[in-house]
């Protein structure tokens, strides 16, 4: 009973937060509506007794990528803040994502849930073998893909040759 | 140098600009022609012997009585430690000079100074402007016909 | 003449119950305050004690979870605080005795003591404004967003064995987890208050305090990586036995890495030398120049709980925790008050303290950094000599276990040359304390000493 | 008439070089007339691109109190307190530029135990003058201590002046023809008193702040204003001398005995980065304070016994004429021109306050620098509003 009544707590909220960011026009309040979006799932992950997920959800995607999520929409004009897709657009935009849905229910429909013991989900030591240990080959994967973004983000903010540094001495020259 | 050897210097560069010259203490200054005054700053700042490089002041002193309005350009050398002055007389229904901020840049505040409180305009300056009054303020405070204004911006001020 | 004509604002709802409310309680009480200054201190101080022996003892497990929980998480509000408060009149004693000053004197009796509950009553009053442009909801909410983090870090914070509200395996990373859900809220007041000096206190904010995250894991997970536990219970554990066996002086590596977190730790609560999301020379009052009233106290209120909970993750991942630094000493027994059976929560509060107090120390010596040299300073020097320490931690560990004599040996000589350098910084610290503390009226001069009676 | 090339380019007009590929937006902040790090109510208007500030231009005139106007309707006596309110961190120095210019004109002999108490008043206000800058450009760096140091310090300096003329912040000590009271009994004593327990906290300022490995960063390199660029804006005082150039009126054209006395002129070297940046302004006020101080003592062990003040009539009139005379205030140079009609007020009064053209070369030297290092370079300028406003 406790359980259902916390699990509504947290995916109700998910819900309200996911439509909000749909159905809103203010570019940074959607951010804001998608980190609390976040915080409800992880809410969500503690129920089910993935502590460590949860906590790295918060601590990565709402401590992280939704405040610089936010920091990348604040710098943006207040004119610019304000958004509405045009007719044709939300046409072709609700195509797009019915079809993501209905990809992902039959992906669900079909996964044949095996009622397989979890070892412990919340066992940091377990999940770390795991990692390294079964799954080491998509992690190095991932790690790789990791660092090219990087690299990438890297080559796209490398100073410019005409780039002015505070420090460059021109502000001096008469 | 003492005054009277700037002033020797001084006329052997440019004799018809120079209208007069008081070598005396306590303000030994010229008075140039309002056309020639550019060409002698530069000259009283670049010349080997006077390098006037510090322009420490520039006034304006409205002299309804002869119709004048006078400009001084107080100046100062840091290399030969002798002070000099140098002065225009223009007219005061239409005062305007020649801006030497381009000698000395320090001149662009003061000639807009002189620009608001004298009403004195000074001719290429890159930004003349007001400087204290606001910038809508009407007349020129320092001078000695000035009407006090009664109402700014719906601020009333009692007499 | 012209006269400039103010808007009536009239209160309206709830805070206008809290503001009438606070101005008839406070004409009531003030008087009675000051007469009863001593009676209140002593009273206060004792609803304490007996509220902590109340729910060290009588919290028994025979009471139902949610009861228990309850009670602990209103003591844990009420410590958060009392933390708030004690911290705010600390941070004006010290700033006021490290410049000359006495600091606020006068309100309560003793040493200005009831100075912050003055403070908060008359923020309390103020009018609450709202810039006009400014984004309503979410100005509302930053400074909650703000707050509530910070004191949920302290639900995982162990005060000691079975002084903890939560032990999980991930009890660092929720205390972490929540310091950086802070940071959502500041930039959400820089955006909101639409003013140009609060969104480039957001701006900053957001920077720094997510660059700054990294380092300070990264410091942490050295430690982690030496106890091979998340839980703050077992990291605290891992640490009894006096001054020797403290994380910090176990490896050299160890040693750095208290210290990178420290600065790390600084730099995520906005303290000096790293307050420039709010410095007040260059953005007024950064992200909460707009903020006033209670809102204001909020914001101010997050600040000196963050900065006790990192204090506190300090204490537990690298000083020892909850154990005293003599307990190796006395046989294994802990020094023991009569009144309580447990001293351990005393211990890690005072620890605690003492590098909150290390921060405000910070505070009032250094001046601000410049925000490209914050950004240098992390991602040049921080990151990749946290990196190093992380490994060279793992490598410690690595043959620290597998036992060679030789190694042994030498780890042992520099773990106890580390807890001596850490006894001589101590010492060097108290030496200087007491040089100032006796030579006070020559350093401060005559004219000081005049004009400050009681000094 | 041969045609001289003009060295300097007025191009006070800047475009923002802002790197082509990135489309920014300027963002336009209005920094003042309240703001915690201009010293008063300047208000300065910075386009900015991210924390880089592209250009900045000031404006004045929020404290314009017409002390010119007021000049040409008082007498040269009542004009006294307002010099006071020019530079009112240095009245004592203001007080003395007025009275020169006053007694140059008409031609008023003071007498020497006024010389050397004027120069004793001077140079304290001086100090006090310094600390207050010093202090106040720790609090713009963010360092709140060494502030309130130094208004400890300054505490006892305005005691003292308390003692000597009553008030401690207007003072109207250095009138016209001398010093308007003789010193208290005890006064010299607690003067020296105060010298010997303040030089050895210059060294405190030094450990405190000036060598702080932090304020050396947010300092050394920035603001940078090369000599000629200093002389060309006619900077005067430490912002002038912070540049290397060797320039005291002081030593220049000695005025009220500073002949008699031995300092030096201390100069900027450029040892914690370029010649004339923000720090070695900063540190000429640390080493002129204990210039100060050698000047302060040399003339308490010299003071001549006698009277204070010249004879000066009530209702004082100069003969017609001009003169401009100038002082080295602790800010740089405060210059009077002085216009008589020979009559009992001035003609004209023209007051070239140090700070107004300190202050001009603002837009030149916030440039491409970022936000914070705004508040050190007007701190470092040590401007003071009331006397860019007058």
């Amino acid at each position: 009973m406790l359980e259902k009544v916390i699990f509504f707590l947290f995916a109700v909220p998910a819900v309200v937060a996911g439509l909000a960011i749909l159905l809103g026009t203010n570019i940074v309040r959607m951010a804001y509506w998608f980190s609390a979006m976040l915080v409800s799932v992880a809410g969500l992950y503690f129920l089910m007794g993935a502590y460590f997920l949860g906590v790295i959800q918060i601590l990565v995607y709402v401590g992280g990528v939704a405040v610089l999520l936010a920091f990348g929409v604040m710098l943006t004009s207040r004119k610019l803040a304000r958004l509405r897709p045009g007719r044709g657009e939300a046409v072709w935009l609700a195509g797009v994502s019915g079809v993501l849905l209905l990809g992902l229910v039959l992906s669900i429909m079909h996964a044949g849930w095996e009622q397989r013991q979890i070892v412990a989900a919340d066992s940091i030591s377990e999940i770390g073998r795991s990692l390294l240990g079964d799954f080491l080959g998509p992690f190095e994967l991932v790690s790789v893909l990791l660092l090219v973004a990087m690299l990438g983000a890297a080559y796209l903010a490398r100073p410019k040759a005409q780039t002015h540094g505070p420090r460059d001495g021109k502000g001096t020259t008469i | 140098m003492t005054p009277s050897d700037i002033i020797a210097v001084l006329k052997q560069y440019d004799a018809g600009g120079i209208v007069s010259v008081v070598a005396d203490l306590p303000y030994p200054h010229v008075l140039v022609k309002a056309e020639h005054l550019v060409a002698v700053a530069a000259f009283l700042k670049t010349d080997p012997q006077l390098r006037f490089d510090l322009l420490r002041c520039i006034s304006a002193v409205d002299w309804p009585a002869n119709n004048g309005m006078e400009v001084s350009y107080d100046l100062i050398s840091t290399s030969f430690v002798h002070t000099f002055a140098v002065k225009v007389m223009l007219d005061r229904r239409d005062p305007q000079v020649e801006s030497v901020s381009g000698v000395w840049p320090a001149a662009q505040w003061h000639e807009r100074e002189a620009f608001d409180l004298m009403g004195v305009r000074f001719l290429r300056h890159p930004d003349l402007r007001r400087i204290l009054m606001p910038e809508d303020w009407t007349g020129h405070p320092l001078r000695k016909d000035y009407q006090d204004v009664v109402e700014y911006r719906g601020l009333k001020f009692n007499p | 003449m012209y006269t400039f004509e103010r808007p009536h604002v009239e209160y309206q709802g709830l805070s206008r119950v809290i503001v009438r409310g606070a101005a008839a309680l406070a004409g009531i009480i003030a008087p009675w305050l000051r007469r009863l200054a001593w009676v209140v201190f002593l009273a206060v101080a004792a609803m304490l004690v007996v509220f902590i022996w109340v729910v060290g003892r009588f919290i028994n497990p025979l009471l139902p979870w949610f009861i228990r929980d309850l009670v602990v998480v209103l003591g844990l509000l009420g410590f958060a605080c009392v933390v708030a408060i004690i911290g705010i009149w600390a941070e004006r004693k010290v700033s006021g005795r490290i410049q000359s000053r006495l600091g606020p004197m006068r309100t309560g009796a003793w040493h200005g003591w009831a100075q912050s509950l003055a403070d908060g009553l008359k923020f309390v009053q103020k009018e609450d404004l709202i810039p006009r442009e400014a984004d309503e909801p979410l100005f509302r909410l930053a400074p909650y967003v703000t707050l509530v983090p910070a004191f949920c870090a302290y639900l995982a914070l162990p005060f000691g064995v079975g002084w903890v509200f939560r032990s999980g395996d991930v009890g660092l990373l929720f205390v972490l987890a929540m310091l950086a859900v802070e940071v959502l809220g500041v930039i959400m007041a820089g955006w909101a208050s639409n003013s140009k000096w609060s969104l480039y206190g957001a701006m900053r904010a957001a920077c720094q305090l997510v660059s700054y995250e990294i380092p300070m894991g990264l410091s942490l997970l050295a430690a982690v990586v030496a106890v091979g536990s998340l839980n703050l219970v077992d990291i605290g554990q891992a640490q009894a036995g006096g001054w020797f066996s403290w994380l910090v002086f176990q490896n050299p590596f160890l040693f750095l890495a208290f210290f990178t977190y420290y600065i790390a730790s600084l730099a995520s609560c906005k303290r000096s030398p790293f307050d420039l999301p709010e410095g007040e020379s260059e953005l007024v009052a950064g992200f909460h120049t707009e903020y006033s009233g209670f809102r204001f106290v909020m914001f101010f209120f997050a600040e000196y709980v963050a900065m006790f909970a990192v204090s506190a993750l300090a204490t537990i991942i690298f000083l020892g925790g909850w154990h005293s630094p003599l307990s190796g000493l006395s046989k294994g027994t802990q020094m023991q008050f009569v009144a309580f059976g447990d001293t351990s929560p005393l211990w890690f509060v005072l620890k605690s303290t003492f590098l909150v107090w290390v921060q405000m120390w910070f505070r009032w010596t250094l001046p601000r950094i410049r925000i490209d040299q914050v950004m240098h300073a992390c991602v040049k020097y921080l990151l990749p000599f946290t990196l190093l320490l992380f490994l060279g931690s793992s490598l410690w560990q690595l043959y620290d276990n597998q036992a060679h004599p030789a190694f042994q040996g030498f780890a042992n000589i520099l773990h106890y040359g580390l807890g001596c350098v850490g006894l001589l910084l101590l010492g060097l610290y108290f030496a200087g304390a007491g040089y100032g503390y006796y030579n006070r009226n020559r350093l401060v001069g005559q004219m000081a000493r005049n004009h400050l009676p009681g000094a | 008439m041969k045609e001289i090339e003009l060295q300097y380019q007025p191009d006070l007009l800047h475009e923002g070089e802002v790197p082509s590929d990135i489309r920014t937006e300027e963002l336009v902040l209005n920094m003042g007339p309240q703001h915690p790090s201009t010293h008063g109510v300047l208000r300065v208007i910075l386009h900015t691109d991210g924390e880089l500030v592209l250009k900045a231009v000031p404006y004045i005139g929020y404290l314009h109190r017409c002390a010119e106007k007021i000049a040409e309707k008082v007498t040269y006596r009542q004009f006294t307190p307002y010099t006071d309110r020019l530079d009112y961190l240095a009245a004592m120095n203001n007080n003395l530029g007025f009275a020169l210019a006053v007694e140059k004109l008409g031609g008023i002999e003071t007498p020497q135990r006024a010389d050397y108490l004027r120069v004793i008043f001077s140079e304290l206000n001086r100090i006090a003058s310094h600390l207050v800058a010093t202090g106040s450009y720790g609090l713009d760096m963010g360092a709140f201590t060494p502030f309130v140091y130094c208004f400890r310090e300054r505490e006892w300096i305005l005691d003292l002046f308390e003692s000597a003329c009553g008030a401690r912040l207007t003072y109207s000590y250095i009138t016209i023809g001398g010093v308007r009271d003789d010193l208290p009994d005890g006064w010299v004593g607690r003067c020296r008193d105060f010298l010997d327990y303040f030089e050895p906290k210059i060294s405190e300022y030094n450990d405190l702040l000036s060598f702080n490995h932090i304020f050396v960063h947010r300092t050394g390199n920035v603001g940078v204003c090369p000599p000629d660029l200093a002389l060309a804006y006619a900077l005067t005082g430490p912002c002038l001398r912070g540049s290397g150039v060797k320039w005291d009126l002081r030593k220049a054209t000695p005025y009220s005995r500073y002949d008699e006395f031995d300092f030096d002129v201390p100069v900027g070297r450029g040892q914690n980065g370029t010649l004339g940046d923000c720090w070695d302004r900063y540190f000429v006020r640390i080493e002129e304070m204990t210039q100060s101080v050698r000047i302060i003592r040399q003339a308490l062990d010299r003071l001549p016994d006698g009277p204070v003040q010249a004879k000066v009539p009530r209702m004082l009139k100069l003969p017609a004429g001009e003169i401009y005379c100038e002082v080295e205030n602790p800010r740089g140079q405060l210059g009077f021109h002085l216009v008589s009609d020979g009559g009992t007020s001035p003609y004209r009064l023209k007051v070239r306050g140090p700070s107004f053209c300190n202050l001009s070369v603002l837009p030149v030297l916030a440039r491409n620098c970022l936000l914070a290092d705004i508040s050190a370079l007007l701190g470092s300028l040590d401007i003071v509003m009331g006397e860019v406003d007058r």
